[in-house]
Formats: structure tokens, C-alpha cells, sequence
């Protein structure tokens, strides 16, 4: 599934759905390439994972999602945030632990959620959205909505035992849940090629019974089409699916990782060539809307989303950190 | 009063929740038993102790639902249903299951509320069996509610007759937090008076089993039953024993507690949790504390050995923190002085 | 891969060795089925777990296995024991809870364990024994022995999470371990067509990137054949296998239960058309052995296996229970 | 002497342990880090905190075997291997994480020896990294130490220097049966005097940091130099406080504890493992019986506040038992009498 031109003809997508798509990949972009910045002033606790290079996946899969479905996701998750629609300031004030975090300031990068939004959280836990997106798609099942769950994992969680009872159990119990695998190459220091004995990600879910197919997750409309097959499966009572989207991070494992373990040239070699901005940027040059959102107008939305993060993040540095009295709240709903 | 088993005094409770609230579903193995295989459409279990026995004939398979041996999947799953919306009971058939499966409660249900700044509501009840007696060896004979109180976010109830079980579960489904509702496998035969219709126990309440003066007996679930033997046994000899059952153990009654120990200025804690890191050091730690200006003897604590659970009867017998051993115990803080 | 006389061909069984093979199939049907009775008479504490109607996996695997080479058992281990060559009266003792029990009398039947036969244990948390005998593997691959070890597990432990985890674990680090899934039917109540999603745990297996196959567990032949390919592949460093094996059970999930899952006629149907050492009987009359070891030899060794299981049932029910002061030992090699 | 950094000291007592017995091998999740991926042959983390780094380039992918994320396939194979002859060290990269993989030790590991009547040996290891400081947030920044304290059949060590952590590690690997080492992540950077080659020191000996008069502390992990710092400067003020570390808490030195409580009649113990059911109450249950006639004060436990570790800096700085808190409640139990 690598031929771009392909799918956009299987994709029914007009004009504003392609800017949309195009504007929160652009503004990912420009989300995670700041902050690849704004970390190395020290100003950020703890650790960040960059989703750079991984946004045709997020804004793929949550393109066919409204609020009521549900995702959760990874460590990795800013992607996941802006795809699903979280609010930004409440985002990067977190990223900051700020009291104006969506979470107050008490959950950080690794934390980030918003339950009205459909937005489980990311989990700093390798393989915990799994089985906690199956009981999301339960709700739905049980409540007998047309509604959908996401669980987001990658190819070193795809390792992680609860993730394959989470499979078995969504078969099982025929849950509209649909299991994203992203493999973007690593596990933090160790090759997907080291990690999963299989010959795909994909082959061994399918083997789990259920349809499992790789795309290439550069591709916004590859991912596009398999994810939307895959929620209209779930929707209407066919239950889960696995994809694999294979797109590989133009970051480290968390922001200060020297990342010995690739090839020196590998990252510039992706940007240069599979980059899924630009590859979304031809496939629309070579269609009708090419015309209507041309070149200009989606170099003015990557400007746009620049100025949008510009202004979150002098939002969350004006902001001021969290009360101490704020420390033992939000333990229990009652005591 | 009508006379409930422990048993049916859980599965009036579920039941009666279950018809109460829609969002209550029931997620296990072999809750009902049965699914495939060669009889048909059958309940062959209500779970392996008959605890949820009838429930899938009146509320049926989109309710009572049976899952294949993944706890981690089991608990993360109505973990996941919980903060979107149902308040799912959950089954860990045996608690010493929590092994396969704890992170979906201590990093998960647990935290939620925190991580997620005050915006979660997790209401799920996971539920199983504990404790030693029935000679199930040292990996199905576990009492391991010390360890779930260690946990912040998380709720723990020990209820130690058919009257609490059944007050305690209500109020467990219908709290808005993760609750581990601790079962003990001795206990589902003991039968007593339980209301029909629904009744509430609030957390963090003590049940003060025997009023006393002389020593306070402070015992959690299965132990509950032999210090009130105790008590009474010794009420014959003019020692007069107060007997606490804290019921839950997140939230625990620390005034409730306190109090008692003021008033008699002796305490023996009966604990089958653990001989080190348990309950019961965590009640003494609270004494040496907050009530240490009332203790007139040592704090005395009855648990079991730090072994495992033995199989064989006669040493499984002399594993349990039994009468004798806790008389012998108040008969020491007694003496000292 | 049900007829058994093919099999026999492929499988190159001495006289001596069909004898071995048999008498320790007899040997496990009568130890259960004397269980059986034992059971009623309340003598015997905790869960018994009956292995009846599977002999013919336990022994058709092991007979490939030396002292050196370990296994990982379940719950419903006897027949993983004998089959192992543990000490018969050493098991009968434990199961009656007596100081003469190989564990002293503290494991029971849910952990009887020989570990100078390489038997690592019952064990009474499913799905247990597969990183266990995977990390078995692993002494022998560091070691540099062409020593293999197998796990057992049943079709319901085919679910849980560790037991994946471990088979990925072993094609990745190319382990010498043989995961033996006994497919009976049931997990307790629950039958293995609602709780496997998957087409079989063999085809789910496959997808982990290893050989895998579906053989029937009744034809002793069948299982030595598939058994016979793991271990050598094993040995000669090709890493993992699996083997489904399917023999429903004879008796219920614990001693007790009333089996309300099962068709009522299904287990006379079982013993009457597919019972294992009947099968071993046919395949053997068809071939010459079946002159040297006809039918009269046979009927001795199931009546020596009779009147060792009562030997050992008169020894163990003579047995002291292990004394008080044993409590507390054991616990540590050194405090 | 020559002066390491507690990283450097337990890197020196692994591979010390290494060239001694090739029995010995290493397993866990980038331990090297560079298997497969695209930079060819090489070692790229030395484990995410470069605790094992240089590892793997002298012993190889035979010793040090980098894993799949698959934490019960960890520490299973590693008890399996144990079992079998190998002396693994395992690690579970943060102990965070025992949460997907504890059955494995606890119905597992600590159990073989006695659920198999005395005939097992686990010579297995399991190490992490814990505790909070790092702003690594609710499920990086735990401390459950006092979790695996509570089963019978492991070992646990919590070193509070890098003398103390190559000393016991190196302990640990030698003993046979399974430990539980745990490195506090605030602790990597510090530097001490450690020697060259091989030394154990034996479990169950505490260590007195400080020798005073008046007051016992009784401090853990990343906490004893907090309470030796308290201790330093409250000596200016005349007031002698003895700091008491137990570094392991299975086996612990109940004598060493009670000896110094008989000496000063008064404690502090100072945890971050819980608020609630902790090592802090487990040490004050033990002084409450065994210490009570030497107690002249309240037991004082200074622990974290019964919530997840929060992200945000100044709530986990005021989440962690600071000196001031050690030093307040110093003060309490002085004043009480
Ligand atoms: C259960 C568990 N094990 C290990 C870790 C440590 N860890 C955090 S991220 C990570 C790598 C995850 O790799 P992958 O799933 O491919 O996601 P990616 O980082 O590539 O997005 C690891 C090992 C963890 N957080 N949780
Ligand atoms: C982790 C775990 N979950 C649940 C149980 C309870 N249990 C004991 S045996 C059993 C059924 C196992 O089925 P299967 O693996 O098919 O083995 P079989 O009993 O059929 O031999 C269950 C659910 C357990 N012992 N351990
Ligand atoms: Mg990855
Ligand atoms: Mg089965």
C-alpha cells in the first residue's frame, strides 16, 4: 500500500476534510518540532516522547472518529491528543506542569487525557491502552451504540502480554474495537525487527482472528482507507481489526536520546524522502482539490499551526505551577 | 430476619444492583460457565464457588459476562468500561491472581483520578476469594488485601459476615471508585441474618462485633469470627474483650479505632494478610502513634508465619492465626504492665 | 493426522520402546482413575485435577525427553509426572498430603515437582510453565547442551498473556522449548471453541513466527511424530515449536464437578471411539510388534500399573503428615 | 580510595559477578540496547540509565541478552533459568512495571522452594529502579519495596550509597535464593568511596550512619541522606540523632533496630515506599511489641501523603518526606515525654 495516487481514489475525502486532515498532521508537526526545542531549555520535567514523523497514523485513524468514540494511547501520545481534538493550552500547560495543565499539572506528557473528548489518556505504561480501549468499545456494545474504541500501541508494546489477551478477548466478545500498531522501528534502543519474532505485527494478529493488515504509515491515505474500513467494520457489529502502520520516528526514544542504535544518515534520509507532509502534499497535487488547496494555502496552515503553538507555549510559561494544596486532591470521587 | 449464607448474601447484592442500574455488568471466568462446548445453552457454574450463581439466566449474556483466562485483559477491560461510563464487577477468581493482572489496578484504576487531574471516575469492583483453610496450597490460598491498601486510589473491603458482605457490596457498585472487594473462601458457608431488598454499610466505619474493657481485639475477616469466640470464651473468666472489625480497610475507621484502644489500653491485632508489611503493622503503626499516650502493654500482632500458604491440613491449620493463639496473645498484653 | 497407522510408520518405535510408551499411558489411567475413587472417601485435601483421556500427549511427548531435558507442568499434572518418570509414591504421598509427599506434604497435586527429573513442577497458576521452561531453554542454550524443555498448557492457558509473551520471547532469542498445548475441550466451564478466538491455537501459534501444528491428542502415534520433529528441531538449535494436541478430558475440571458444560453422553462416546490406550492397542495390532506385544501382555502391564497405583495408595495412606516444627522450613536455602 | 558513582558501583559488582561465574547473565529490556534497528552491531544504552553499559561489549549476546517488552517473559525466563543452574539478574527497568509482571515472583520464584518441599534453589536477582524526584511521574516514581517485603520467600535490598550497593549486590548474585534489588533513581549520580574488586556485605545488618543519643531514625533508601543531613545539623543544636539504615528490609536486623531504640526510647522512621502499609509500618509494629518498654514517645513515620507520585516539580518535591518533615517530627517526639 505505498502508492499514494492509489488511495486518494479510494478515499472519499472533499476539499475541507483534506484541509483538516492536512492542518492537524501540520500542526503535530509543529507541536512536537517546538517542543523538540523548548526541551533543551531545561523548562520541561521530566521525559518527552516526540511523535514527529508518525502524524499520517494519529490524524489517519481519528479522522473517521467523532467525540463519542474512544482512543487510548501511548507514551508517544501528543499525536493522539491532536488528532482527537484535545484542547491545546490544556495540553502543553501539562507538558509543562502547570496548574493550566489539562491534568493540573499532577500527569505531565505521559498523562495527558481528556475524557470529554474521547481521549482515555496517554499511558506510560507499553501495551496499557490495549486491554482499557476494549472495555471503552464494551461501553458501546453494551449500551448498543455504533461507537468505537482505539487503542494505540507500538511495535515494542505489541510484545506486551496484556495486549494479546486484549486481542483475544476483543475476538471473543466481538468488541468494535480496532488495535493500531505503530511500528516506527524501535522500542527505545531495540530494532522491531529484533523485538517481534513474527514476520509482521500484522501476520500475528491475524492470526488471533481477526482481519490484520500493514500499510505504510507515512501515507495519510493508506491509513485513511484502512482505518476506515476497519470503523465501519467495528460500527456495524463486525468487530475488531489490527492495523500496522509502519512509519519510523525522526526523533529518539525520548527528547536527549543520543540514539546510537541508527544509521547516522537514517532520519535525514526519511525527511527527505517518506515524510508524511510532503507525501500528503503530492498525492493532493495530483488530484482536483490540488487546485482549491494548493502549495500556497497549505504552506499558510503550516504557518498557522507554527503562530498556534507559538502562542501555547507562551501561554504555559506565563502560567504559574500548581498549588501545594492541590497535592492531596483528586485521590477519590469521595472518602 | 431472613438467614443469608455469605454466598447468597454477595449474590443478592450484585443482583439486586444489576436490576437497579443498567451500567452494572458482571465480567469473569466462568461467572456463568458454560459458554461452548457440548451442552448447549447452559449456566454450568455461577462462578467456580456458585457465588453469581442464576445471574446470567435473569440478566443473560450481554451482562454476566464469561472470558477467557486473561485477568489482565479482565480487569483492563472493565477498567475501561468503568471510565466510560458502566460500573462493572469484575472477577479475579482467586485475589492471588493479582499477579497476572495487578498493573490494570495499580497503575490504572488506581491512578486514573490523579494522572488525569480529578476528571476520571473509575466505579469498578473487582472481586475475588482469599484465604487459607480449604487446602489449596500457597497460590490459592492468599489474603493479599495488605497490598491493595498500599494503594493510593484504591478501596478495600474485608467484610467478615453474610450482613456486611451483602451492605458492603451495594456500597461498593454504587461508589464512584475503584473498590477490591476481598471474599474469604471460609466465610461463604456462614450464614446469618441479611435483609431482603438493598441496604448500604458506609465505608470506613469499624463494627464493634463485642464490647469490652479489658483488651481490644482488633480482627479483619475470617479472623473476626474466632476473636469473637475468644471474647466470649473468655467472658466466662471475667476478662472482658472488645472486639473491632474495621470492615474496610481503605478507608479505615482510625478514630473508631482509637477510640477503643483508649478505652482499654490494650491491643492485639489479628491479621491473616501477612507476617511482615501487613495490616496488622499498619493498625500497630497507627497505635504506636496516635495512641501510644493510652497503651498500657505492648502492641501484640497475630498473623501467620512469613511462609507460604502449606497444603497439607495439619500444617495449614498451624499456619492460621488461631483461638489459641489469640488468647494467648491477650493473655500476654493482659499481664504486662 | 488421525490415522493412526500412518503414523506408526513414521514413528520408529522399538518393541521395548512401544512397551515403555504403554506402560506409562496404563500407568497414568490407573493412577487416575484410582484418584477418582480415592477422592470420594475425603481423604484427600484440596483440588484434584484429573488427567484421564490425555495420556497419550504427556507420554508421546516425554518419551522423546531425558532426564536432562525439563518440562513445566499445569494444575492437571500427574500425568506430566509419571510421564517425566517421577517417583510414583513420592506423588501419591503429596496428593494425600503426607510427610512422605515429594514436597513434604506442602505443594499437593498442584505442585508436585522433581527437579532432579527435570520435572520443574505443577503449577497452579495457568499459563505458568511456559516462561518457566522458556527460561529452562535457556540454561541449556547458554550452557550449550543440546538439552531441550517443553511447557504444558492447556487450551484456557492458551489465553493468558505470559504464555504469548514467552513464545515471542523464545522465537526471538531462538530458545530450545516445545509449548505442548493440551487442547481438552474446557477450561473449567468454559469451552475452548468460546474462548480461543482464533481459527486454533496452533494457527494462532504459527503466527508467532514458529512451526506449530494440530495434532490429535488421542493417537499416541500422532503425538510422538509431531513431538519427535519439535525436539530434534529443538536440539539442533531451530528453536521453538508448537504442538496442539486435542484429547478432551474424561473427568471434570476439579474432582466434584458435575461436568453441567458437557453433553451428557460425550465422555462414553470418547472412551468408546477415541480412548488413547485403546488407540495404541490398534495401531499396534497392525503392525508385527503386535505379535510380540499382543494383546495378553498388554492386559499384564495395565494390571501391574493397577497393582502399583494400589501399592502406592496403601504406602502413601500409611504415611505420617508432616510433623509441626516443618512449618516454618523451607522457606529460604539461607536467612 | 577510589571514589564511583552508585551507577558505576553496581555496573563494577555485575561484571565483577560476571567474570567470576559464567553462570551469571543478564536480561532485560536494552540492558545493551542496538539489537537490530539500523546502526549495525552495537551497544547502545547500557540500559536507559546506563547503569550495565560496557556490559554486553565484553560478555556479548550470550550474557547479556536484551529483550522484548515482555516483563513476565523477564522475570519467568529468569526464574526458570535460575531454577535450572543460571544465576540470572533480571531487570525490570523501573520496578514500576512489577505490576504486568509479579506473578512471576510472587506465586513463582519465592515460593518454589517451599511449595516443592526444600529441594529448589532460585538463584535469581531482580533489578530496578524506583522512587520519585525525577518528575517520571504516577507510574515511574514508585518505591514498592514494601510490597515484595510481604512474601515469604524474597529477599529484598534498598542501598543508600554506592558502598552499600556493589557490597550487597554482589551479595545478592551469590545468594541463592531471590532478591529483589532496589535502585533508587535520585541515587545514580551519587558518588562515594568504593573499592576495587569484590566484597559482599551480608544482608540483614544494618548500618548505623550516624551514632547519636537522643533519637533514632530509622531511614531507607534515598531517604538516609536526607536524615543524615538532618542529623548534621541538628548536632550544631546539641540534639545527637542516631540514623539507623537497615538496607535490607527481608532480612531485617530486628536487632539492630530494637538495640538502638532501647538506647534513645525514641523513633522516627523515615520511607517513601507508602502512607499506608509500608516498611515504616511494619518497623513501627515491630518497636510497639518488641520496643514498647523502651519507648518514651510516639513512633513517628514520616512517609509520603496517601497519593499517586504527582508530575508537576513542586508537588512531588512537597509529595517526597523533606527534611523539614524529618526534622519536625525529630522534634515531636523530643518534646513528648
Ligand atoms: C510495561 C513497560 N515496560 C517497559 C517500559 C519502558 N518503556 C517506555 S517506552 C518503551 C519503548 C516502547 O516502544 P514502542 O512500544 O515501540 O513505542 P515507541 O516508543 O516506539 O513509540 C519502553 C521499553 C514501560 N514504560 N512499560
Ligand atoms: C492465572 C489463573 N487464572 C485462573 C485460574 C483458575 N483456573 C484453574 S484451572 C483453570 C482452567 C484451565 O483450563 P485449561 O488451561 O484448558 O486447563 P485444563 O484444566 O483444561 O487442563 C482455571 C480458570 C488459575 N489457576 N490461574
Ligand atoms: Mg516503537
Ligand atoms: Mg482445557
Amino acid at each position: 500500500m505505498t502508492d499514494a495516487a492509489s488511495k486518494v481514489a479510494a478515499t472519499s475525502l472533499d476539499a475541507a476534510a483534506l484541509e483538516r486532515a492536512f492542518r492537524r498532521m501540520a500542526l503535530i508537526r509543529a507541536f512536537e518540532e517546538r517542543l523538540h526545542v523548548e526541551n533543551t531549555t531545561g523548562d520541561i520535567p521530566g521525559f518527552v516522547h516526540l511523535y514527529a514523523g508518525q502524524e499520517a497514523i494519529a490524524v489517519g485513524v481519528c479522522e473517521h472518529l467523532t467525540e463519542r468514540d474512544y482512543i487510548g494511547s501511548t507514551h508517544r501520545g501528543h499525536g493522539h491528543c491532536i488528532a482527537k481534538g484535545c484542547d491545546l493550552d490544556g495540553m502543553m500547560g501539562e507538558i509543562f506542569g502547570r496548574a493550566s495543565g489539562i491534568c493540573g499539572g499532577k500527569g505531565g506528557s505521559m498523562h495527558i487525557a481528556d475524557l470529554e473528548r474521547g481521549m482515555l489518556g496517554a499511558n506510560a505504561i507499553v501495551g496499557g491502552a490495549a486491554p482499557l480501549a476494549t472495555g471503552a468499545a464494551l461501553t458501546h456494545k453494551t449500551r448498543g451504540s455504533d461507537g468505537v474504541a482505539v487503542a494505540f500501541t507500538g511495535d515494542g508494546g505489541s510484545n506486551q502480554g496484556m495486549v494479546f489477551e486484549a486481542m483475544n478477548m476483543a475476538v471473543v466478545l466481538r468488541l468494535p474495537v480496532i488495535f493500531v500498531f505503530e511500528n516506527n522501528g524501535y522500542g527505545e534502543g531495540t530494532g522491531a525487527d529484533y523485538a517481534v519474532g513474527a514476520a509482521s505485527i500484522a501476520a500475528r494478529a491475524a492470526g488471533f482472528g481477526m482481519p490484520a493488515v500493514q500499510v505504510d504509515g507515512t501515507d495519510f491515505f493508506a491509513v485513511h482507507a484502512a482505518a476506515g474500513e476497519a470503523v465501519a467494520r467495528a460500527r456495524s457489529g463486525g468487530g475488531p481489526s489490527t492495523i500496522e502502520a509502519v512509519a519510523l520516528r525522526y526523533y529518539g526514544h525520548y527528547e536527549g536520546d543520543p540514539m546510537a542504535y541508527r544509521a547516522p544518515d537514517e532520519v535525514a534520509m526519511l525527511r527527505a524522502t517518506t515524510d508524511p507532509l510532503q507525501r500528503f502534499r503530492a498525492a493532493l497535487a495530483a488530484r482536483p482539490e490540488g487546485a482549491t488547496l494548493g502549495a500556497a494555502q497549505l504552506d499558510a496552515i503550516e504557518r498557522d499551526c507554527i503562530a498556534r503553538v507559538d502562542a501555547t507555549v507562551a501561554t504555559a510559561r506565563a502560567a504559574p505551577f500548581p498549588a501545594p494544596e492541590t497535592l492531596e486532591r483528586d485521590v477519590y470521587v469521595s472518602l | 430476619m431472613p438467614k443469608r449464607s455469605y454466598r447468597a448474601a454477595i449474590n443478592d447484592a450484585i443482583r439486586l444492583e444489576m436490576e437497579r442500574d443498567p451500567n452494572v455488568v458482571l465480567i469473569g471466568e466462568d461467572v456463568r460457565g458454560g459458554a461452548g462446548g457440548s451442552a448447549g445453552d447452559v449456566e454450568a457454574y455461577g462462578g467456580v464457588m456458585g457465588v453469581t450463581k442464576g445471574l446470567w439466566k435473569q440478566f443473560g449474556s450481554a451482562r454476566v459476562i464469561d472470558t477467557p483466562i486473561s485477568e489482565s485483559a479482565i480487569v483492563g477491560m472493565a477498567a475501561g468500561a468503568a471510565m466510560t461510563g458502566l460500573r462493572p464487577v469484575a472477577e479475579i477468581m482467586f485475589l492471588d491472581f493479582f499477579g497476572v493482572c495487578y498493573d490494570m489496578l495499580y497503575n490504572q484504576a488506581a491512578k486514573f483520578r490523579y494522572m488525569f487531574g480529578g476528571k476520571a471516575r473509575t466505579p469498578l469492583v473487582v472481586r475475588g476469594m482469599m484465604g487459607a483453610g480449604l487446602s489449596a496450597a500457597a497460590q490459592h490460598s492468599q489474603a493479599p488485601y495488605n497490598v491493595f491498601t498500599a494503594v493510593a486510589g484504591l478501596k478495600v473491603v474485608v467484610p467478615s459476615n453474610p450482613y456486611d458482605a451483602k451492605g458492603l457490596l451495594i456500597t461498593a457498585i454504587r461508589d464512584d471508585d475503584p473498590v477490591v472487594f476481598c471474599e474469604h473462601k471460609l466465610l461463604y458457608g456462614l450464614s446469618g441474618e441479611v435483609p431482603d431488598g438493598a441496604y448500604t454499610i458506609p465505608f470506613g466505619e469499624a463494627n464493634y462485633t463485642r464490647e469490652g474493657e479489658h483488651v481490644t481485639v482488633i480482627a479483619l475477616s475470617a479472623m473476626v469470627p474466632r476473636a469473637n469466640a475468644v471474647a466470649d470464651r473468655l467472658k466466662a473468666e471475667g476478662i472482658s474483650v472488645e472486639v473491632v472489625d474495621p470492615r474496610t480497610t481503605q478507608p479505615l475507621d482510625e478514630e473508631g479505632i482509637l477510640e477503643s484502644v483508649a478505652h482499654t489500653g490494650r491491643v492485639v491485632i489479628v491479621d491473616e494478610s501477612a507476617a511482615r508489611v501487613g495490616i496488622a503493622h499498619d493498625i500497630a503503626a497507627l497505635v504506636a502513634d496516635k495512641g501510644f499516650r493510652d497503651l498500657r502493654a505492648p502492641v501484640k500482632i497475630v498473623t501467620p508465619p512469613h511462609t507460604p500458604v502449606p497444603f497439607s491440613p495439619p500444617l495449614e491449620k498451624a499456619w492460621l492465626p488461631s483461638e489459641a493463639r489469640i488468647e494467648a496473645a491477650i493473655r500476654t498484653v493482659l499481664t504486662e504492665d
